[in-house]
């Protein structure tokens, strides 16, 4: 690890190695999640099924693309969302489906969450026509726009704005819905935020802003480029502010569900800051030596999957059988998209120029 | 035909496509109470309202990207920079996703928007008010640029520009605003993005000059008259996509060049026009392309330097008669 | 007025015309002076002499500015600072000579204080050789960089992290100083504010960030154009923070002088909201509609100049006669610098290209 | 000669320099604990400590600025980017204010720093994350822009930048960090900014390259030699200033060009470079000055689409026989 000259002028604060003995530290504190059981939360045992199923294939669509990644089937960035299934899944259950989501470049869940299928996702990771995005955008910009997922953004912080923008355009035409925009605990700190909640809370628009604080932006821990608790960026705002467990998907379902009712009433921004973990690296090439091997593991016992797995094995809603029955369905539709992109056809190379402007004969320099 | 300032042009472009769809609205710094910081969206808040003229803080990243999400979901935004100098702090919106979304999501998404707000110097404003932008965002795929020098130029280029299904960067000149000319008074009046307009008609050199610096090619023209040189002056209006037909035909007949450009020379619009010429008609050159942009320098603040600073007729001239060797 | 549909969709907040029967709008909400008087404050009589001369010399200098102005005599902006002196003169007795202020565009009383001579002032406006950067920034860029005055600068809030880092220099160097950063209210609403907030913070910049909250960005009242009152936004970062008397000259120093201390002791960051009220219309073609007479003149009653003239008549430090002789000394200089910058050269026509890079022969393209 | 790859080669000139002069330091994302995004800056934390090697939050705005006033202040900012796509949001410190400062203020103020990091494309990246910033910056006053394309150049002129008492804008490559090539062992090695090389001598035809596309015109000369083509390859190394009378001197010998350049074309690096052979060599052309660019497109994902996107040997070929008129 780096030289510590104590007596040295510093300025940015320091990684690991400064936990008093033996502590394990910790990218970010989970609050204690909800203990309502379905029922009071109005989610149904079909509910709950389907919950476990979409995070299960968020997990093993990922889990597959990693290994296509390293069989060398596909390249550019891969940013694996792994860990952090509940908050995709919480939110989308919790919101109605015209509702917009929009989220930066770790958005294979959230793609697949909204309707992107496995197939059209993997086929986007390899760079077919075939994929979400014809292709054109990569693992960082899944999208499906006519489920009202708006895409992945890779400009850090860029997005947030625009997620803004959707929201406007919902009050404008008072159509009844809102809108949600989810970023990385890095993205916070760009000056965009600022001014998207300045806006947004002098304009009113209906928008819930979701931090994944996931501990980590790429190597740098949260607490080592941002001061304070995220969720209090709302205090010089007067923005109404929620901190939630995103290892839980009861409690990201439950307060998505509450707060987007209050958006949706009366149209005025939230920031919410969900504390998930991501388990992989940053990217495919990280060697991830700002965090121990202990934290990693004390954030995987608090697994989303695992934890509604067994509330669905302890409240006799499936059992073990059922269980792996979803599971293989789950890893043969995975399977099958694999397949599926590794089959289908690159973009034909006049494909270069469209989707540049709507016009049909587009003007392009020479 | 009625004659109008140039604001007022713009404002009727605005006005009218705001009366035609529900959908267009406009936004930016001191538009709706203040009537506009120079007076272009006038009367615009009385007439449709504060739902559709909306004042921002000052905060040119988040409302532009208000406006690119706004657009991504079903609006018709106008984005009003108070000037384009500004808006170098919204170039992520503008450069990595107003002209990048439809593209990499595989054409699902669609910006039917407009930014729009003056352009270049304007007089003793120093050396962060000053600047041409057109050169730097034409150089971006994905986005159209439009920079007009006369009022009837501006209202149906302006009005396209908002009906446009794309982003659109529409520039003005605060220096021209009170200019006054000849408006067409066709109902829907509209002028189609990409048309270049041969603003005079002569056989001896072309010269390519938009925005203001059309004026300052005007004046050498006259001059230029007089001493029996006749200049023929394009005004592309359109700076991307780029009207190079009707320049090239006119270097076919003039032989000889040159680009008026109030962007600074190194990698400029004057640059490209030059390439695209000695590309497209070396044949037809008796001449090299030459050009008159501002220095590569700052905008100065005291009078005799800005004087100086800015291109001038006398340069104009001077350049025209180096390209027909009369010097 | 504007039309009032109140059924319809609003975004942005309205401006005059909603108050209460009979209130008059009120820009910003002077907190209460301070109580203590000179002495306590550790101000001697002559400190008050000269914070008086300094005030008033500011005044009397943006007055003649404005009549050359409208006289043809200059053009450009002219943005005034009348009405706030007490903020650059209260922060200037406060400071070190040598900690590092900056500003924005209305910089006229900070570069006076802060040792441009009304001469090179006046020259600078005119755009002289003379001037104190040699006629090329104008109003604008008034600036006198051998005494840590770094200048104007005409981007609202592009001047907030460069005053950071004047800071990130005096720490690297442990030289003792600090920054101090001037910015008016609508500079509040650029994320360059909170992305430097959050630096500052987090890297412990000895900077003291201030928002000379004068009510309006230029037509648009503080209220209209940024949530909550502006101190609050200290609390999302932690930061230490006040809200000043910007009329009264002690306020500022005293809050200043303890602030100031505090900085440089522990290498932190504040926040300071220094309330104020501009006199005058934003720049010389402000039509001033978004405000009434009986608010201007509200703040007018608390004036700065006359409010410690009023003090060193009702101490017997002054008499009547010698303040008046002091304001006649004040507008002999005033008038002197007038007929300077008037005689003056303008620059050199090949200066167009000096100042540009450190060479001596310098590269320019053409 | 030792061997270096880029990155190393970035590397012991930023070392080097922060070892001679106690005022020069690095800030950005991930350069300290995680030894730099692509460790470029690998070791320099542990060897010059917290106080010098200093992690950033992703707000290019602010450090950026943090940077300007740390220089305005008296020390030497190396502020890295982690890519120049990313610098947009931090384009108003350097072009409304980096650039302007000194001039704005009469020449009271200095700004001795470097604004670093990878530029153009590195693979399939998408639309956001490929596009090349030189030409932009370029065309700005006051800023000095590099772009190199080997090791050896990369050292001795990182060297000169971090020295310069400008603002400079020194350009890498990601897909370049781990190329190898030699690098002068000389003590102190330094290139004078605004000096190109003749990277190979050849009679037929002049290709101006920099940056990446160096290499790719470097693969059409060795192609183009086996037919009989004798290409002199100009790497101007520095964008600007730029070594005009090198590239002047070439085209006499020549008489002919191609600009291979990864930006976009209009009014790239490439314009400004065809216009002024025209203006300053009319006389001597044989033949239209010709790009090869990227199209006026963004960046693809997809492999294919990528590959035919980036400019390729065989566009340069063509171009190549294009203006020798061998098609
Ligand atoms: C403006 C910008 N700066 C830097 C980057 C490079 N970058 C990509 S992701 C990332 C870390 C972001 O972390 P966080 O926001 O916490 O999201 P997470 O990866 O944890 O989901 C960085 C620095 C970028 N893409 N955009
Ligand atoms: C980035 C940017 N946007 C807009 C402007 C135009 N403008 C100049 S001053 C101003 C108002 C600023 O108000 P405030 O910060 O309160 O300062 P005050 O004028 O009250 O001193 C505006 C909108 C600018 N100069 N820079
Ligand atoms: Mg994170
Ligand atoms: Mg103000």
């Amino acid at each position: 690890m780096a030289k510590k000259n104590t007596d040295e002028v510093r300025f940015a604060p320091t990684g690991i190695g400064d936990e008093k003995d033996g502590a394990v530290q910790k990218g970010v504190d989970l609050p204690s999640a909800t203990r309502k059981k379905h029922k009071s939360l109005g989610l149904s045992e079909d509910d709950l099924k389907s919950m476990f199923k979409q995070m299960y294939l968020q997990r093993r669509f990922e889990e597959r693309a990693m290994q296509q990644y390293q069989k060398g089937k596909f390249g550019g960035f891969l940013h694996l969302y792994i860990g952090q299934e509940a908050v995709s899944t919480g939110t989308v259950f919790a919101l109605n489906d015209d509702d917009d989501i929009i989220t930066a470049y770790r958005d294979h869940g959230w793609g697949i969450c909204r309707g992107v299928t496995p197939k059209e996702g993997m086929a986007e990771l390899f760079g077919k026509v075939t994929g979400c995005s014809k292709g054109k955008g990569g693992s960082m910009h899944f999208a499906k726009t006519e489920n009202h997922f708006w895409g992945g953004y890779g400009i850090v912080g860029g997005h947030i704005p625009i997620g803004g923008g959707l929201g406007f355009a919902n009050k404008y035409e008072q159509n009844g819905r809102i809108a949600a925009c989810f970023f990385g605990d890095g993205a916070v700190d760009q000056g965009s935020l600022h001014e998207t909640f300045n806006i947004s809370k002098l304009w009113g628009l209906p928008v819930i802003y979701v931090v994944e604080n996931n501990g980590y932006s790429m190597g740098t821990a949260a607490k080592r480029h941002t001061v304070e608790d995220i969720v209090d960026r709302a205090k010089g705002y007067g923005m109404k502010s929620a901190v939630v467990n995103g290892m839980d998907v009861f409690s990201v379902y439950e307060t998505m569900k509450e707060v987007a009712e209050d958006v949706r009433e009366n149209s005025e921004p939230w920031l919410l800051e969900i504390r998930t973990y991501r388990y992989r690296g940053h990217s495919m090439s990280d060697p991830q030596k700002y965090r121990t091997k202990e934290e990693l593991e004390t954030y995987q016992k608090n697994d989303p999957i695992e934890r509604i797995k067994r509330y669905l094995l302890g409240n006799d809603i499936l059992n073990e059988e059922e269980i792996e029955e979803i599971e293989n369905k789950v890893e043969q539709v995975v399977l099958d998209a694999v397949e599926f992109a590794d089959a289908s056809d690159f973009p034909d190379e006049a494909e270069l120029y469209d989707d540049m402007f709507v016009e049909d004969d587009p003007y392009f320099h020479n | 035909m009625a004659e109008l300032q140039f604001r007022e042009a713009i404002r009727e472009a605005i006005d009218e496509e705001m009366g035609r769809d529900e959908k267009v609205f406009l936004m930016g710094e001191e538009v709706a109470e203040y009537n506009g910081a120079y007076k272009v969206s006038e009367g615009l808040l009385d007439k449709y309202g504060f739902k559709r003229v909306i004042d921002t803080p000052i905060s040119e990243l988040g409302f532009a990207g208000i406006g690119v999400g706004a657009a991504m979901n079903g609006l018709r935004p106008i984005v009003e920079f108070m000037t384009f100098n500004f808006a170098v702090l919204a170039a992520d919106q503008i450069i990595n996703h107003a002209s990048k979304a439809r593209y990499m999501t595989g054409g699902q998404i669609t910006i039917p928007m407009v930014f729009r707000g003056p352009n270049a110097s304007a007089g003793q404003l120093g050396a962060t008010h000053s600047v041409a932008f057109d050169s730097m965002y034409a150089h971006f795929p994905g986005l159209k640029v439009i920079y007009t020098s006369e009022p009837d130029d501006a209202k149906g280029l302006l009005k396209s520009a908002i009906r446009d299904d794309n982003p659109v960067l529409f520039m003005e000149s605060e220096q021209m605003y009170g200019l006054k000319g000849e408006v067409s008074e066709e109902d829907d009046y509209i002028i189609p993005i990409g048309k270049g307009k041969i603003k005079r008609e002569g056989s001896d050199v072309t010269i390519v000059a938009h925005g203001k610096m059309y004026h300052v090619a005007k004046q050498a023209a006259a001059q230029l008259e007089k001493d029996g040189v006749e200049t023929e002056i394009i005004d592309p209006r359109t700076v991307k996509p780029l009207d190079l037909p009707m320049i090239i035909d006119s270097i076919k007949k003039t032989n000889r060049c040159v680009v008026v450009d109030e962007a600074h020379p190194f990698a400029g619009f004057s640059a490209e026009i030059g390439f695209l010429i000695q590309r497209e008609a070396f044949d037809y050159l008796d001449a090299p392309v030459q050009r008159v942009t501002l220095p590569d320098v700052n905008a100065p603040f005291a009078k005799n330097l800005f004087d100086a600073w800015l291109p001038s007729p006398k340069q104009v001239i001077d350049a025209v008669n180096q390209v027909t060797y009369r010097n």
